[in-house]
């Protein structure tokens, strides 16, 4: 992540569309389907502008008909087409997961890699504004954990673009996750570490490379999305206690990066996972047991997790925040190592 | 079937009480939301789906059921609460947030639930359409002559759980109506470019169903519509489909600037707000005295702002009190 | 539409492949599984769908159809990818399990996938319709004049996707027909309790598309049907909806022992089985010589034995190999 | 599990079939739909004889509409019936997982408890039949992730009666899987530890308490369904090599008796998890991570897991055995605990 100061400073979600208009540009095979992003740029501005720059026929507005529109985008991918489609809330996964997880996902295998599957579903995860139980999930452990899909969320509008492009590139079916708490719009507030410098031209950032956004010696914070700047936050107040803190942001589940987790955790000897989506049988788990397994020797201390209690996301404030991970919890954790 | 004087004045006070609770509800939905409309702020989070326009729609279809019956509901469900009678305090302070809420806050406005009421709704296009069915496959089971009503939007009646679920219903011949409200929109998607065809009541064919459209958001046509549609369901004649137009006189959500629509839309359908419109007419028959419509609007405002204060004066839930009712 | 002579003994000459290809699986099939039936046994492990009586389906629509042209088909696929011209000895190979299968072996029956001639299958009910309007679509967009086609079971169409898939292709004018095999069985289910209507061509008008019917499993009608509507697609005139009185003469997989049949039905399809009474007009009706008919089914048990000895010779896959392909 | 040798044996097929029956006989509201269930008696025999006992009412056939009837049994649940409905593969769970774990495991949530929803999904697992990707996956992790749902697997007859009826009896939904591997039916095979002595009463075994299979002291094997066979064949194997493993059935993964796992890794030191579903993002990872994060002063090597490799199951027998977990893969695991 190269990221200059005084820069042309975007969010996710004008990256996102920025990325998809000179993905357009430049391969007329790419095209968007989707409900509402035609005339009303998507419900979260992911294709603003570009409706009136490439028409009603490169920028579809759908049915609400997921199972329709996905399973189509699977058919236009194995005749030459690239096609990038919004499920609006990654909570409707579950109206289209057959032609998600089955269709797009497999085929590929199914064909002995004949017939790939070039294809990105971008959708909107994650809560903390009020919108309950079927608006806030973020499912990504959900998808990471079916193969065939490769499943990517960034944390910032730098890697927002590049692993954009670098998913609309990918002869594989790319779930791209954007979180509604960084996305950088003003009725849903936006965590000011997501608007980052992005380069004007197109440029991709790989699939399945972590970032160590902090470095540190003491304990090793692994999340990705919104929650790796909730370690940002809790890795700043631990400096202040004197523990040294390295914050690594997966950037991707699938592929995951396991080398610079285990490296990391090799140094510090202490792991902490953060993520915001149900505890259970998802993601903490899974970092936590490649630790256990491949860098058990180096491990000083019990790992922890911080992550989404095994609920539904509570509607009213006081019950989702106090569901949500945060700084403190993560602090807490920290020192539950040390 | 022609509503009476008195269910037409029924039909007109749920009707004021819902416009007038939609437009409450707004006022307090944008506190502390403005001037930068952020939807985390304020005593009511998250999203917002208001239904003003369309009470005739739940006010004609809603008159014809008992408490017995079961309604499911969309994203848009206040209307459809109203005049199902649920709990009007314990829903708004769901809406709030507040322990006394529903839910005790659990759900807020896309899933309030009240099982005296047998009323369900649900933020999920589509949804509720199966469980309508399957409220009514066990009054069919049971001997009882309850129907099931299932609301949904237009956009909604292209999702598979449309069709799934309207087969079920025509092949097991179970109580239940589906009643479309067609307000011409998802989001910002019109009908015409959502929809191979016009009318969702052809649809009805491929169901072994009657199916009916109405014009005009007409409560008085609605009322009747549903009310055959609902006898014929008590009587064991088996479900129907019924389409309504109707309009949806604010945005999608509370806060949508509304830009997709075709300029002069908003005015033109506002000229078609059935609540004057029904206000004049029965006045203009001498279906109702104008005092008794006054009396039904103060009445209505009175529940509305007893509604608001028992919810505003609802304490909040206790923070763990999110790991109850996963599990029952 | 008529199919000219050497049309219609072409269309034979794919039928009877087709059921001489089914006869040979069965065979293999049967291998190491008896006497105590036993999925997981002999060469081809796994469920077996045959398509015996249904190839009028297939044939008459695939006359119509080039390499270009996308076919999406079901778990009971066998006789489509014959028509459509998939490599038959790749696609046996795929069968039996072997490396120089269409997959390496991935697949297996339920997943034939030729990209050559544009064609896939899958197991789940409804899971191709989607990707055929997607397929047409793309071709729509790229100004190409291909038409996609999807082949379902009578079951499928209580499917949730075939309702958004069709309300899709009907409102985009995509060129794409849908062929429904109504063999009226869903495994043991026959179609008067799955389907609220007694004939899915009805339910066209709910997608703004023709609606047709066919009869009696009779190739000749098929053939024109869909050559009507494929040429109508191919031309920019939209989608159609076809449905095909068919019969599945052997149980719904291979050891079914098809106890659910009423008494005397396996006895009546048989009756009116499409290969011999289309063989049988022929002759009749002067449009091949019994020469030539001979010739064409000696050709085919050439072909389908020639594909089931390569797909026997080819070596088995290294175990290892499973691991490649997930992505690309 | 009481077993007693010279007894009553049923298979898991005929054992949940019997209690379907008692539990139809003792609760008129109890009733069936799924597709196939009704002359046919179930494409896994589960409501054998059942239609001719009840009748068409109450044992349903359906449409191929997965969502339209398991939304139906919501309905029906609100309105006091308990649905018991049958989803004939897991892997269809795709086309209807919206009313699985959006509608059927949230509206008591959602409701603040007041609407609960009994309803009993069951639904077969597992591969090694030859049946491909479609048709041999075991998913549960996929629904143990997502909150609102208890989620069952039993290992035997014994366990399938008992749980069924604790399942009826629950007022949550509860997905119940059999692993076609286990299930007694002649055309899948069958492992023949699966069937077990069946008393003809009912009872129940309680959601949410593993069973010690087979007591040890060197290594703790965890699994699950089918996955507890392979672990008992290895720890035999293990005996003969003079190691003494544990081995544990969790039978239900939500509730998850943690308790069981713990105490037996604070006695062992050692854990292997084998487990039948994909291996990333899955049952293997929470298992070990629950183990490294509060056991961690106990754990004397690195836990280990065999699972299904992130790859869809292949068709192939070489392949698809290659996938599978096995007896020898599970011996190898413990040899890396040693
Ligand atoms: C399955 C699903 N897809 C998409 C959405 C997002 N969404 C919420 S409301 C809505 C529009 C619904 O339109 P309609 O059914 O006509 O109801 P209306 O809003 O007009 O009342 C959409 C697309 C959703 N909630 N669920
Ligand atoms: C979504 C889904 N549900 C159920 C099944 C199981 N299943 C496989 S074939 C079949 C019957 C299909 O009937 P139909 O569509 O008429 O096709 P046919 O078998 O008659 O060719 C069923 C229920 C499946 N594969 N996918
Ligand atoms: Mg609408
Ligand atoms: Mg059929």
């Amino acid at each position: 992540m190269t990221k200059t100061t005084n820069a042309r400073k975007l969010t996710i979600s004008k990256a996102m569309a920025e990325a998809l208009g000179e993905a357009m540009d430049s391969d007329e095979r790419v095209f968007l389907m989707g409900e509402d992003i035609g005339k009303l740029g998507g419900a979260f501005g992911n294709t603003a502008g570009l409706y009136d720059r490439f028409g009603a026929k490169r920028v579809r507005d759908t049915p609400i008909s997921e199972t329709g529109f996905i399973g189509a985008a699977v058919g236009a991918a194995a005749c030459g087409m690239r096609p990038v489609v919004e499920l609006m809330f990654v909570d409707f996964f579950g109206v289209c997961m057959d032609a998600i997880y089955n269709l797009a996902a497999k085929n590929a295998y199914f064909s002995g890699g004949a017939q790939p599957v070039p294809m990105v579903l971008m959708s909107a995860i994650g809560g903390g504004y009020g919108d309950a139980g079927q608006h806030s999930q973020t499912l990504y452990g959900t998808f990471a954990h079916l193969p065939g899909m490769k499943v990517v969320a960034p944390s910032n509008a730098y890697d927002a673009k590049g692993l954009m492009h670098a998913a609309i590139k990918d002869d594989n079916p790319v779930i791209y996750l954007f979180h509604k708490a960084l996305h950088g719009l003003a009725w849903l507030g936006t965590t000011p570490g997501s608007i980052t410098h992005t380069p004007a031209e197109p440029y991709e950032v790989p699939l399945g490379k972590a970032a160590v956004l902090r470095e540190g010696s003491d304990v090793t914070i692994v999340g990705l999305s919104w929650p790796v700047h909730l370690a940002l936050a809790a890795a700043e107040d631990l400096a202040g206690q004197g523990v040294s803190a390295e914050v690594i942001d997966l950037r991707s589940l699938v592929p995951l990066d396991k080398e610079c987790v285990l490296n990391s955790v090799r140094k510090t000897g202490r792991l902490v996972v953060v993520d915001d989506d149900y505890q259970s049988f998802g993601v903490t788990g899974e970092i936590i047991a490649i630790a256990a397994n491949e860098a058990f020797g180096s491990l000083k201390a019990a790992p922890q997790r911080v992550a989404h209690p095994d609920i539904p996301v509570p509607f009213a404030r006081p019950m989702e925040q106090f569901a949500l991970p945060n700084k403190d919890k993560i602090v807490a954790s920290v020192h539950a190592t040390l | 079937m022609e509503p009476d004087a008195s269910q037409q004045l029924a039909m007109y006070k749920k009707m004021v009480t819902s416009r007038q609770y939609e437009d409450a509800i707004q006022g307090a939905y944008f506190e502390g939301k403005l001037p930068n409309f952020n939807m985390a702020n304020g005593p009511i989070p998250g999203e917002m789906h208001l239904s003003s326009g369309q009470e005739p729609c739940a006010a004609g279809v809603c008159a014809h059921l008992t408490n017995d019956d079961y309604v499911s509901a969309t994203h848009r469900a206040h209307h459809i609460a109203i005049a199902k009678g649920v709990d009007l305090e314990r829903m708004t302070a769901e809406i709030f947030g507040r322990v006394s809420g529903l839910s005790g806050g659990r759900g807020g406005h896309m899933h309030l639930f009240d099982t005296n009421v047998n009323f369900m709704s649900s933020g999920i296009v589509g949804e509720g359409i199966a469980p309508a069915v399957g409220a009514a496959l066990s009054f069919q089971m049971r001997g009882l002559p309850h129907v099931a009503v299932a609301f949904i939007g237009e956009g909604a009646a292209n999702q598979g759980a449309f069709h799934e679920s309207l087969n079920l219903a025509g092949l097991w011949k179970v109580p239940f109506v589906c009643i479309i409200e067609d307000n011409s929109y998802g989001i910002s998607v019109d009908k015409k470019r959502s929809t191979a065809v016009p009318r969702n009541d052809v649809r009805a064919a491929g169901y072994n169903m009657p199916g009916i459209y109405i014009e005009n958001n007409d409560p008085l046509s609605i009322y009747a519509a549903a009310g055959e549609a609902i006898d014929r369901a008590r009587k064991g004649g088996g479900p129907s489909l019924i389409e309504i137009e109707t309009f949806r006189l604010t945005g999608h959500f509370t806060g949508d600037p509304e830009t997709y629509r075709p300029e002069g839309e908003k005015e033109s359908i506002t000229k078609r707000d059935a609540l004057p419109l029904m206000r004049e007419r029965m006045i203009k028959n001498d279906v109702a005295a104008v005092a008794d419509i006054e009396a039904a609007e103060q009445s209505a405002s009175e529940t509305v702002a007893r509604a608001i204060a028992f919810a505003r004066a609802a304490p909040e839930p206790a923070p763990e009190e999110a790991l109850n009712m996963v599990f029952v």
